[in-house]
């Protein structure tokens, strides 16, 4: 039973991480039809943000402890917001309209240009941030202990997720998001800014995956190649889930969370293709993901 | 004259929407149907589930007594059922020339060869042929990307044309067409179909057309036939006046207000 | 009226300038040569695929297939003569491009890239886990030899520089054939229009098939052909990464004509080599800037740089056949 | 035929040298194009790629002015100087080889951190007759699937460390009953836990395998894997995690007290104690891959590196900088030693066979390449366990494993050699 739960446990912490680097992702993709593989990097600029946030304030002993959670989130996601802006603004804008693939590949350009950017900003030596995350201690959950911050990720993936439902359907902006996503034709026709939502959009999903950078921050040594790690498991969990899709993204992190911490847990070897697996098998089935955005082309 | 197309009892539901309930329709050798209705009322509907784009929910579609209803659209096209669309269905990048010889070596080759050339004497002289019938030969170099709509709209149906169907279904050969150009364009389409006595069933909103050219109507609204006869009697029949005529009126009123 | 092909005469010149050009290049250009043309034709199989509409991300699937069939071959087979090893990549390309094929021909757009990424990376991750394959520090594979005869260091190196020409003279011509093809054009037609395909009596799910199966042997054969030029194989092969370096390829060169693949891998060769020399530090901020240009000022690839003389001031017969040239 | 024109000239100058008798090697001998080759770029570039290139260019400074402390003296490599050339690890790392040697010239290259390369890179440095020195990967099978001519390996090899390790486990926890493995999945993780588990078991048999875990390299994230490993609650832990990986591990580990319950034996834990000093448990058992970095021990060659090096970087060395600083100094070992034997300015053959089954001193103590034909270097192995000691990060306990007692005799494969039960080993 205790054996059920620390999967459980395990696997939910994983989707956290795994759903909050996505949401970005499956946003900007559902409004724009561009799979961001610069996304890696806004995660990865968010890290050493983070990184660099949380080591300046812990050298001023006079400020609380607690407030680095605040600096370190709201840091990464203004850095990754504006990071998000500057290349929507100065590449994307010119490209707009270009076929799918075409852009996977202009932000696989980007990814590598951002690779040798944060390189020079940064340096190749590691950083860390790790003061936070033994700030909340842990709780010893059955036989297993774990740590209150990874338990902690669970409820941040939880408000994202709410935050973003509530935005796409309660807010007036949210619903033009919506109408942009279900039927582009008929929203440019109905005379929606696209330029500005397009360039919101985007300015947002790179601050959800600089966000998800800054979070892990604390757990991990900051160095480079982050970003290239981690885009191909935020494409499995869209990918699943249905691109496009915020709920398919939730869906997709959990089942891909819960696959791996299995995996890990009965039969270690598998840890290696088990995310891909889960999507092999996913796509065997539904050809287009769990959760599908378009119909059938009308002739 | 020999029915060819017998539909009968056909459905079609999308979840709870019905788009077209017990259809019964026959078509003979050599005739010229024409479909009114207006939009949404299940024309493009009843087309899609004849020619296999579409799987009926239930009922029977027989051609030359043999049951196609569910096929794909590849097997009924080469049984002898091709169709236009309503909107060309093109290949943006290739030549009017090129189109033309592929629906041949599709009819001819299918895709067993891999490395005969698709262009070769023979093919265009055929090509050319069937393009003069629709008389569009002198673009056969262009690229359909760069056409005029009536352009594409005859290329649309000559590549129906090709395999030489015994049933041609047209889907509103002449919309997005400019009125005083559809005349002459239901000319060079019926001047090429006549060449092949296939039997024609052609989607149209423009009643003059209609009265023209068809010797029978179908009246569709709501996704059932509410008239099947010969052209007068349906267009004077009252609810076809009322529901059908009246409407597409309406629209064109408000249409040519907006331009 | 029908304009001359002049495809197989470039083929022809230009493969006997680079066969006479092995006795003049300094060694290290021959092997890039050979790097170069390996490359260039797992790309032709991504260019026959994106024809298709379909952009492959694991490609290295077949990459790595090639490569570990010629490895496998030597090892636990004892083959070492050259033909045999790149007929039994080519047949282990086949075999796996015919049965993953059936399940790939479903799939369109960003799904056929997505899953295709997956499979391959299934592969890393079994070749990466296995550890009498080498596990990730790969396999080495000795000198091949030719009908039984044991080869000098310098003779096999010339043998596997001009297999490689020739077989990329083969496989050029041919895939030239093929997109020429009804089913050349019909995979044209797929990518824009796969309904009215389908209304032609053709079956859109059998022209993606045998695009697949063309780009899965071509894949193998490039793979095989570097495992001999580099003599190593690694699971690295089948990483996204190296797959995404052939889209990268593929879109750079071009897809309007196969010897598009092979301009676009030369060049993309080059300013990568030379890139990490000349700027060990910086070398991928050349790299993806480039990336972006040729996307943002070359649509069509570097191939679209050769139409230009061409086209400005010629006559209209050439005009057509230029256009064709170019569909 | 470059290789002829450099042999006549050679042969020149030795004519000169013999003329000037005594006097040092000639000053305006051909330079060593050396080809460098590390990690520049992507996650291995911090924790090994940078330290190693600030070892190597603190070393080939100090050959080229001639400032290297004794037994080294003397400007250059038997009067050659050095210019480095830098090629980055992280792209195809066996054509761009080719490339260095042949379009750049390099007249020999040091490099290759990971074992993947070296596999790769080993038959072509054959072919192209070069000499090439493999710094810090640690595959046995480079010169377990033949030996090499132009090939060499300047620190252990991988078998070496595990044995060590498996050794000075048993030493302080003579009672181990169950252990568990946290390796990355790749040739490196693999090779690390077989070799460490199979010595263990030999040396006492009965030891069980409590849980076996293999992330992908630099997965970053290592909750459920940390979970698995609590639940197996063996009595060691192994890992060979290394640079990030290690970090993050020992991050996510410290809070859940993973370490407190069960000993982990850290491998290449020698780079995380200076910055991870909070989380890293007292009792963890370190290894630093050989006596570099914080094993190193004391002598004037050590206290000149470390001080030159902080002086140069500000900061203190890591032991990839160890090795690194080891391979380019048995090329200036190795080098004085052929120039002194001829007289004369050394060409690359001859620095090539001075180096076989050379002895030369290291900032880490006395390497000597009498493994595989004189191609594989041999060094002490120190193990040492965490300790704070005044809030500082110390290692205690430290053990010094002799080669008589760890490394297999010549032509035995390591493999064998453990599953036979270390015929022959010898120790204290």
């Amino acid at each position: 039973m205790s054996f059920l739960l620390s999967i459980l446990i395990d696997g939910l912490i994983y989707a956290s991480w795994l759903f909050i680097v996505s949401a970005g992702l499956t946003l900007i993709y559902g409004v724009m039809r561009v799979l961001n593989m610069a996304h890696g990097s806004f995660y990865a600029i968010g890290a050493y943000t983070a990184a660099s946030l949380v080591g300046w304030y812990f050298n001023h002993d006079e400020l609380p402890a607690f407030g680095s959670f605040a600096v370190m989130a709201l840091g990464a996601i203004a850095v990754g917001f504006v990071a998000g802006l500057v290349t929507e603004r100065g590449v994307l804008r010119f490209l707009r309209g270009r076929d799918e693939v075409v852009m996977v590949l202009v932000t696989f350009g980007l990814l590598l240009v951002y690779e040798d950017l944060i390189k020079f900003i940064w340096g190749v030596q590691s950083y860390y941030a790790s003061q936070p995350y033994s700030l909340l201690g842990s709780t010893d959950i059955g036989e297993i202990n774990f740590v209150n911050y990874d338990l902690a990720m669970i409820g941040v993936a939880g408000v994202v997720a709410a935050v973003l439902w509530w935005s796409l359907n309660r807010t007036r902006q949210g619903k033009l998001l919506r109408a942009v996503i279900n039927d582009r034709e008929n929203a440019v026709a109905l005379g929606i800014n696209v330029n500005r939502l397009f360039m919101a959009t985007f300015a947002i999903g790179a601050g959800l995956g600089a966000l998800a950078g800054g979070l892990s921050a604390p757990a991990i040594a900051v160095n480079p190649g982050l970003g290239v790690e981690v885009i191909v498991l935020a494409f499995a969990v869209v990918v699943t889930g249905g691109l496009g899709s915020v709920e398919g993204a939730l869906i997709g992190a959990v089942l891909i969370g819960l696959a791996r911490a299995a995996a890990v847990n009965l039969w270690p070897e598998a840890e290696l293709f088990v995310i891909y697996g889960v999507m092999a098998c996913v796509l065997a089935f539904r050809p287009r993901g769990l959760f599908v955005l378009d119909s059938a082309r009308k002739i | 004259m020999k029915p060819i197309l017998e539909v009968s009892d056909l459905n079609k539901s999308f979840g709870a929407v019905t788009a077209a309930a017990d259809i019964n329709v026959t078509i003979h050798e050599n005739e010229m149907v024409a479909v009114i209705g207006s939009n949404g009322a299940g024309k493009t509907t009843f087309v899609n589930m004849v020619t296999g784009y579409l799987k009926p929910t239930s009922g029977r579609i027989q051609f030359c007594g043999k049951d196609i209803a569910g096929r794909a659209p590849r097997e009924i096209s080469r049984s002898g059922i091709c169709r236009s669309f309503q909107v060309a269905q093109l290949f943006p990048e290739m030549t009017i020339l090129e189109h033309m010889m592929l629906a041949f070596a599709a009819l001819q080759v299918g895709l067993k060869n891999y490395f005969y050339p698709l262009h070769s004497q023979a093919a265009e002289t055929r090509a050319l042929e069937v393009l003069g019938d629709f008389g569009i030969a002198g673009h056969a170099n262009a690229r359909v990307g760069a056409l005029a709509q009536g352009v594409r709209k005859l290329l649309d149906i000559a590549i129906a044309m090709v395999s030489r169907p015994q049933l041609l279904l047209l889907d509103e050969p002449t919309s997005g067409v400019a009125i005083e150009e559809k005349f002459a364009l239901m000319e060079t389409v019926m001047g090429g179909v006549r060449q092949t006595k296939a039997a024609v069933m052609f989607i149209e909103h423009d009643m003059e057309i209609v009265s023209q050219y068809a010797r029978r109507v179908i009246a569709f609204y709501e996704g059932r036939i509410i008239a099947n006869g010969p052209t007068k009697e349906v267009l004077a029949h009252a609810q076809v006046r009322e529901f059908i005529i009246g409407e597409i009126q309406e629209a064109a009123i408000v249409a040519s207000k907006h331009d | 009226m029908r304009a001359f092909d002049k495809t197989p005469l470039a083929i022809v010149v230009a493969t006997t300038l680079l066969l006479v050009g092995f006795f003049v290049f300094p060694a290290w250009l021959s092997l890039m040569v050979v790097t170069i043309i390996a490359k260039a034709l797992v790309v032709v199989g991504v260019v026959v695929l994106m024809r298709s509409g379909l952009v492959s991300f694991g490609q290295g699937l077949y990459y790595c297939i090639g490569g570990y069939a010629v490895s496998l071959g030597e090892q636990v087979l004892q083959i070492t003569d050259i033909f045999v090893l790149l007929a039994l990549a080519m047949a282990a390309g086949l075999v796996a491009g015919s049965i993953l094929g059936l399940l790939m021909s479903r799939y369109r757009e960003i799904f056929f890239a997505m899953f295709s990424l997956a499979l391959s990376m299934i592969l890393y991750g079994i070749l990466s886990r296995t550890q009498s394959l080498g596990s990730t520090d790969g396999l080495n594979i000795v000198q091949p030899t030719l009908f039984g005869i044991k080869l000098a260091t310098q003779q096999a190196k010339l043998l596997i520089y001009f297999t490689t020409c020739v077989l990329a003279a083969l496989v050029t011509y041919a895939v030239h054939r093929y997109i020429r093809s009804p089913l050349g054009y019909a995979s044209m037609a797929v990518r824009d229009n796969e309904i009215r395909v389908e209304y032609l009596g053709l079956a859109p799910k059998k022209v993606f098939y045998s695009n697949y199966v063309i780009a899965s042997v071509v894949a193998a054969l490039g793979g095989a052909i570097t495992a001999l030029n580099y003599g190593h194989v690694q699971p690295d092969m089948a990483y996204w990464s190296q797959s995404g370096e052939f889209i990268f390829i593929a879109l750079m060169g071009g897809t309007s004509h196969v010897a598009a693949a092979f301009l676009g891998s030369a060049v993309f060769e080059t300013i990568r080599t030379y890139a990490l020399e000349l700027a060990p530090d910086a070398w991928r901020v050349i790299l993806g800037g480039v990336l972006i240009a040729i996307i943002c000022f070359l649509p069509k690839g570097l191939w679209s740089l050769t139409q230009f003389g061409k086209r400005s001031g010629s006559s209209d017969w050439d005009r057509v056949v230029d256009e064709k040239d170019s569909t | 035929m470059r290789f002829w024109d450099k042999i006549s000239f050679i042969t020149a100058l030795n004519i000169v040298a013999l003329g000037m008798l005594a006097s040092p090697p000639a000053v305006a001998a051909d330079p060593i194009k050396l080809g460098l080759v590390a990690f520049y770029s992507g996650p291995v570039s911090g924790p090994v790629g940078m330290p190693s290139r600030k070892g190597a260019d603190l070393i080939i400074e100090a050959i080229n002015i001639g400032t290297l402390p004794a037994p080294y003296a003397g400007k250059g490599i038997g009067g050659r100087m050095i210019e480095p050339i830098y090629v980055d690890e992280a792209v195809e790392p066996v054509n761009e080889f080719r490339n260095l040697v042949q379009r750049q010239g390099a007249d020999a290259v040091i490099g290759y951190s990971s074992s993947g390369s070296c596999v790769g890179v080993a038959p072509i440095a054959e072919e192209l007759k070069v000499l090439t020195l493999f710094y810090y990967c640690g595959s046995t099978r480079t010169f377990e699937e033949g030996p090499k001519e132009y090939v060499f390996r300047t620190m252990n090899s991988q078998d070496v460390e595990n044995i060590a390790a498996a050794r000075y486990i048993l030493s302080i926890k003579p009672n181990l009953k169950t252990l568990s493995g946290m390796n990355q999945n790749y040739g490196w993780g693999q090779e690390s836990w077989r070799d460490f588990t199979k010595s263990v078991q030999k040396l006492k048999p009965g030891v069980t395998i409590a849980t076996e875990q293999f992330p992908k390299i630099f997965a970053g994230q290592y909750g459920a894997e940390i979970t698995a490993l609590t639940r197996a609650n063996a009595d060691v832990i192994h890992s060979s995690f290394w640079g990030g990986d290690l970090d993050a591990f020992i991050l996510q580990a410290a809070p859940r007290n993973l370490f407190q319950k069960q000993t982990a034996v850290l491998t290449t834990g020698g780079t995380a104690i200076d910055t991870l000093t909070k989380q890293i448990p007292e009792g963890t058992v370190i290894g630093v891959r050989g006596n570099g970095g914080a094993l190193a021990p004391a002598s004037a060659f050590h206290d000149w590196f470390r001080a030159a090096y902080q002086k140069k970087y500000g900061e203190q060395p890591s032991f990839p900088a160890y090795y690194m600083a080891q391979s380019v100094l048995a090329l200036k070992a190795a080098g004085d030693k052929a120039a002194e034997q001829t007289k004369a300015v050394p060409s690359m053959d001859a620095i090539r066979k001075a180096l076989s089954g050379l002895e030369f001193a290291a900032p880490s103590g006395i390497v000597s390449m009498s493994r595989h034909k004189g191609h594989q270097a041999v060094t002490d192995i120190a193990y040492g366990t965490f300790k704070l000691v005044d809030g500082k990060p110390t290692l205690i306990n430290v053990k010094r494993y002799q080669p008589e007692c760890v490394v297999p005799p010549e032509g035995v494969k390591s493999l064998d050699w453990i599953e036979a039960g270390f015929p022959g080993a010898k120790c204290d």
